[in-house]
């Protein structure tokens, strides 16, 4: 591998003070709790299903806790009270709560016994999830996996019958990692769909059936084409826990999950944000998921060159907040971007100084790169050939999840051809430059070392910075994606819940133990 | 010079180029659901022959799995298309430099202008209509927030029709400015007639100047909408300023 | 699975597949000698129109200079084609391996037979009449030079129609292998014209086994021309081999 | 400039080969002309123009001196002696002649006299030529010329007029070299067409109207872009010396000439081609035109990776006929290809390796990269692809003419859209990598430093072989290109002609000198 001269001793810098700035984030929001993660609980416990209405359960016994004023102890134990008391199971009581043929009371709800009848349900629940991890370890095993750069694929049909189609078809051309991209606007909506759905807009809903046809059909397209097909769903906006939970449950390999993507691009409230990314990741991790962060999305609306030093930035936070909630390293796919605009002279050379620079500060992340979005135009043919040097950068630095861009990028989401031209443009490049990384040099004299060492110092700069005023002060001043966003403002805020003494959630002591044996992780 | 006169066949029909005036060469490329074989092959020629080409090539098919395949044609356009008979329809007005902009505010209304911004519903991208409002603007043009006689108030992303007219009453907008750039199965022709119907059921639909624009949004399309205008890719703030400032003065508002 | 039942549309037509079964969507590009701006753009619109597509959007102009603009265009086929109704025109003989060849000349010819070679007219593309015929072949499958019971003669490029027939009698010829690679302004057409008309003069026609080759070679269009067989790109020497001893014998030449 | 280390010794080695290998050839075709050269020559006396039935004034002068016995002593002076006699100028002897009405006799053609003014016209069309070539060096004072790798770009319509409306368009689309392709075979005919031609195949005739049609509109395109606009034709094929005459008088920039490529890719006689490339070449270089070389055509029937050192052999070879031919190391644009299957790993290390070796063996050459050619399929998607990783090597190795690989290669002759995508590829890759090859350096211990050694190697070893058996049995055991060739074979003999002992031509002495002022030649 090729390598650039780095200030190690910046480096640890720029890394405390990321790890003083989520700490910080943590006290602030101690003691609270949200609707969304005691739904997550529930579906844990084994809650799921809809009304007539199609309002979820577990929204409809969350609402029924809160007029009860139970919520502040938990969802859970009400819960499993009612269940003990009546002889019911999580989901018979549910359905009870939803007819109204039952009201759930405080009772002996923190009692001893409730507590660890709580706690046994809760390690079931887990058991389960750990079920799934070893199988996924197993079919990795047996099967193995594509070298890396892996390809990502995107589908977004907004039907997922032909997500799936079009997922298998990628699975043959090539793609190792497949990512159903949700309909737009879900990440607002504050509950989770249900069933297999077939109208989304831009994307496909995340339902739970939805999550398990496409792992069904991968596990079939793996089984062809010999090689275990990763699948990838969003765990963002208004539901992150529980959708980490339908992740867990139904075997996904990575999810998008991002400590401020919901509050800087979706307006969403902080503290709800960083509570909820806190049990998301807890439950990624615990299912050996691999995260995908989102810095990337920065450079859509922010300079990819003037600003590369936020995405590093960020990255630093977005590590810190991930190994608090008990991700390993090689779980943590943070993201960049190859966004730098395509007619700026000797723009490829920073794009490498970027990437390369990332490449050795998080040696053994599993790096998400991006491809160019912004800069493609309706112009497909300059598209593959933008795609083209994505695809050599990417290479020439060694990372790890390469997201395949597409040359109609500017146009639609992507057609079954257009994904095809992908992979095969990614595979040839990879292929006939495979060991160049292993080649060459970078003058340390030169200009790339140079903009390296600048944008390390920036990002250590402005993380000292933000050690100073708060991560939440910092994005209300525009640091990030040059988005401003108040600490008090956002969707969702009124799911955010203070927890009153007796508030018991037995998943955190479980799951942040992580998984039983603890070298399982889904790494590379 | 003119090529309208010279560049046309005999019947006056302009025809694709390759490399010969009216050889008619067009290049196209797409998938069929059918498994790889000669079959798929002739079907393909036939997509092409069934466009009206002639001389069909199959430059290049692929498997693409699951019984689908991939083609790259090149074939020739026996006709032609006669432009004397198109016409363009795009936005009365002429673009004014910001200055100019602020003058002629200043000069016909006397009064500082409401321009209220967002992207509208489901679709959640707002680098468009912040490159338009924004003080920062693009591509060095600044955007509407920094003109004096402009009061220019940016929703941002994913605001719901209902909140969106209900602002604009609250701020006595003169003009809404809408972005829609996700397409998707045509979601933004749902989005944009959600819009227009509740400002009618409203009354105020005439009371304001309606612009909708986004890359793929044509002033042709915004007017069968029911849009002032419409503007598509690389729009400035002082475009769709020039064209309401205008629009104002032609409608007499005041 | 039999793509063919299940991916037409409700008139048992097959269309182009973008995302969805039956969207018809196609990409295509071409440039119009129209200088660039907005009527430029709908000539390119009508063009697609024209070709009866619907949903036609030009997401790429470009400036050629020169009165020219360049357009990339998608668009949604709206009619299909029957695939039930398309026939695959390909000769008829199955291929054997280079052991079963010599051996089946043996059986049904007892002697050697002749093949001459040649890339005729003007035509200087020698690497696919080689790959055929050379004793090295073409990706790993060898060439006639290595069969036995075949007398392999490669005259080149360049070789004269007249030249070719008359190398043909003097040899006793039993197959005449021509190659044509070019194919601008339909030069190979021509070429292969005069050859036909050339060995018919003589009267020697069917006295051997005429078959052409190249990439833009199809079967189809070997038979219009009045040759025995027509092959494309990736054709083998066991290919053509096969195909004119079978031929021969069907033909029941001695 | 990224560097590899060479063995400057064995380059001096292989070149001392070449030059030896040149000067046996020289030895063995000296005391022979051609007919060609006696056309070339009456051309630079004046005469021009065909006879009713097209038949070239200067074939019919010729064949007449044949049937009189009188070729051996050199076409000029009977000419001139006919002119002095007759009181006409060349253009009326040759006319004459043609018609019948006058028979060119010995007389007193080699007398001091006639040998003086034929000497003196001699020089006059020598002036000519010269002042062409300061014509060219102010232009290119005034308008300056793009910075390299140049833009090269073919037109092949067999149209001149509508090669000029497309040469014209890519002119102002960027292209810094345009290159008019000639018609399938031309190279076979033994004369030169004559006249404007709208009748071409797969390229369109090299007649010298022709050429000066196309050196209008360029001159007139490189005023409205504001950049000297070369124009490149083929002196190639039966008629080297004839069109290198003509190339010099309409004066073109740059020509396709090797000292090989007649024999191995048109069976043309061996000793014709010796003869034909150094009257030829020497015009060239005294018209300050920059001669490409014809390696690259190699690859297209041999492997480009097995075959890499028989490029390299060839090149010292081209780079020793050219310079006895007067030209200067600027003038000498050794070709090479980008030709190594796309399909194997590694591929493109290796053609850096020899792109890089060939630079820096070649220094001040300018040195002429081909696109890939032989697989590239009609799959234009891919082959955007392939020549963006083309362009890359270019800028990555610092090569100076670079021919623009078409995605439409293996389909058609390019059209105007193809040759615009083309254009648009080569500028975005080489500005956004614009100093990429100050920035790297390959690692001494490398896979593409070995490889690069073990080519050097291998070319000096064949060198060393051939100076043994002497370059036309090289030829003869298929040593380039796969291909073979007898000495006494190939087209064109019968135009050997055996010089007698007063054989005379004035050119040979007032061209090798060069011209007058000597720094001026066409260099970069
Ligand atoms: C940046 C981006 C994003 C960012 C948005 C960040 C943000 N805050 O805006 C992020 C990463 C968040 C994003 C997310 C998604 N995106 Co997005 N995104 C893009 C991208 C790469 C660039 C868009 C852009 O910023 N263009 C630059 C601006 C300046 O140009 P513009 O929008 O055209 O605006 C100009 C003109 O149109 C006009 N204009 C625009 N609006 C207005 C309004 C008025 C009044 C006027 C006068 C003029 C005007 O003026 C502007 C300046 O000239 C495009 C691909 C592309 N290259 O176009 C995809 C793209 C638009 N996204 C797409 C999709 C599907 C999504 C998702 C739905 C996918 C998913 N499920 O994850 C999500 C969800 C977003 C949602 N709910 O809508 C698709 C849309 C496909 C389609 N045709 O329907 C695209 C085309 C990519 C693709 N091929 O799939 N995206
Ligand atoms: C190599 C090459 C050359 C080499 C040829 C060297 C040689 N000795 O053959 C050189 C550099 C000399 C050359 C020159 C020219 N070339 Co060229 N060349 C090519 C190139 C790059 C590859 C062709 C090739 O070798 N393919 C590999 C072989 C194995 O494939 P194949 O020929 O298709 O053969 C297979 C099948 O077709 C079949 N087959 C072929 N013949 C036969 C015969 C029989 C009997 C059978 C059974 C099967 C069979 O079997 C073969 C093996 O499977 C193509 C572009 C491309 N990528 O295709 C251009 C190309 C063919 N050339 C082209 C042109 C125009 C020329 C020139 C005329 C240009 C010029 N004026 O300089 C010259 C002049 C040549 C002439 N007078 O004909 C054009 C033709 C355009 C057209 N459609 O008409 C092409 C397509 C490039 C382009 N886009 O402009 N060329
Ligand atoms: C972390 C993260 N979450 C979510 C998304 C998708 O956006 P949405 O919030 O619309 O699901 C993205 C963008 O691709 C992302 O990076
Ligand atoms: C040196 C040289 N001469 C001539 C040609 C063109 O071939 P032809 O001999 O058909 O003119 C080439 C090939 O491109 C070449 O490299």
């Amino acid at each position: 591998m090729s390598h650039l001269i780095i200030d190690e001793a910046l480096v640890a810098k720029a890394r405390e003070s990321a790890k003083i700035i989520a700490c910080q984030v943590k006290q602030a929001v101690n003691g609270l709790t949200t609707s969304t993660i005691e739904r997550a609980s529930l579906r844990l416990l084994g809650i799921d299903g809809v009304n007539t209405e199609g309002v979820p359960l577990v929204n409809i016994v969350v609402e029924h806790l809160a007029e009860q004023n139970l919520l502040a102890q938990g969802a859970l134990t009400p819960v499993v009270a009612a269940m003990d008391q009546q002889g019911m199971t999580a989901q018979e009581v549910a359905t009870a709560v939803a007819c109204g043929a039952l009201t759930l009371t405080k009772s002996d709800s923190n009692s001893d016994k409730i507590k660890n009848k709580t706690l046994q349900l809760a390690s079931e629940a887990c058991r389960k999830i750990a079920a799934n991890r070893q199988q996924r370890e197993q079919l990795i095993q047996r099967l193995g996996k594509g070298p890396t750069p892996y390809l990502y694929l995107i589908v977004a049909t907004g039907n997922i019958y032909e997500d799936i189609k079009q997922a298998t078809a990628a699975a043959h051309q090539g793609a190792d990692i497949i990512a159903v991209i949700r309909t737009t606007g879900q990440s607002l909506l504050d509950y989770v769909p249900y069933g297999a759905t077939t109208e989304g807009f831009g994307g496909t809903y995340a339902t739970q059936e939805n999550f398990r046809l496409m792992r069904q059909a991968l596990d079939e397209a793996g089984e062809a084409v010999g090689r275990y097909i990763y699948l990838t769903n969003y765990c963002s906006g208004l539901c992150m826990p529980e959708i980490a939970v339908m992740g867990a449950l139904e075997r996904l390999d990575m999810m998008l999950n991002d400590s401020m993507y919901g509050i800087i691009f979706r307006d969403i409230n902080m503290r709800r944000t960083f509570l909820d990314q806190f049990f998301s990741r807890m439950v990624n991790a615990y299912a050996g998921i691999i995260i995908n962060t989102g810095e990337d999305n920065y450079l859509t609306t922010a300079d990819a060159y003037d600003q590369a030093h936020t995405v590093l930035a960020s990255q630093f936070i977005n590590e810190q907040f991930a190994l608090m909630s008990g991700l390993k390293n090689e779980q943590i796919g943070l993201g960049h971007a190859f966004e730098i605009n395509p007619d700026s002279e000797d723009g490829f050379l920073w794009e490498i100084a970027h990437a390369q620079l990332i490449r050795q500060v998080f040696p053994h992340a599993p790096l998400k790169y991006m491809p160019p979005t912004k800069y493609m135009t309706g112009n497909i043919f300059k598209g593959q050939v933008q795609d083209a040097l994505f695809n050599v950068a990417s290479v020439m630095t060694g990372q790890t999840i390469h997201l395949l861009g597409m040359l109609t990028e500017a146009i639609h989401t992507p057609l079954l051809q257009d994904r095809y031209l992908a992979v095969e443009n990614a595979q040839y490049v990879f292929n006939t430059m495979r060991h160049l990384a292993d080649e060459i040099e970078f003058k340390p004299t030169g200009r790339i070392q140079a903009r390296a060492s600048e944008v390390l110092a920036q990002a250590a700069q402005m993380l000292a910075e933000i050690e100073q005023i708060g991560l939440m002060e910092a994005i209300n001043r525009k640091m990030f994606a040059d988005i401003s966003r108040q600490p008090d403002g956002g969707k969702g805020t009124t799911g955010v819940i203070v927890k009153a003494a007796d508030y018991f959630n037995p998943f955190i002591d479980l799951m942040l133990g992580g998984a039983s044996n603890d070298n399982a992780t889904n790494s590379n | 010079m003119t090529m309208q006169q010279t560049a046309t066949d005999s019947n006056g029909l302009v025809r694709p180029y390759g490399d010969t005036l009216n050889d008619g060469v067009v290049q196209f490329s797409f998938t069929l659901p059918l498994p790889h074989n000669e079959l798929a092959c002739e079907a393909a020629r036939a997509v092409g022959e069934s466009m009206g080409l002639s001389e069909v090539s199959v430059t290049c098919s692929r498997d693409l799995g699951q019984g689908f395949s991939f083609f790259v044609l090149y074939g020739k356009m026996t006709s032609g298309v006669d432009v004397s008979r198109l016409t363009v329809t795009k936005a009365e007005f002429e673009t004014m430099k910001k200055e100019a902009i602020d003058r002629y505010i200043q000069e016909h209304f006397g009064r500082k202008l409401v321009f209220l911004g967002a992207c509208i519903e489901t679709d959640a991208h707002t680098v468009g209509i912040d490159a338009i409002m924004n003080m920062k603007g693009f591509n060095g043009h600044k955007g509407l927030e920094s003109y004096h006689e402009v009061q220019a108030i940016n929703l941002g992303a994913q605001v719901s029709s209902d909140d969106f007219v209900a602002k604009a009453l609250e701020m006595k907008a003169d003009a809404l400015l809408v972005s829609q750039i996700v397409t998707q199965k045509n979601v933004h022709l749902a989005n944009l007639t959600r819009l227009v119907d509740i400002l009618e059921a409203e009354g105020v639909r005439d009371k304001l100047v309606l612009v909708v624009g986004g890359p793929r949004i044509s002033h042709e399309l915004a007017k069968e909408l029911g849009y002032d205008a419409g503007f598509g890719p690389n729009t400035y703030a002082e475009d769709v300023a020039s064209f309401v400032v205008q629009e104002m003065k032609r409608r007499e508002m005041r």
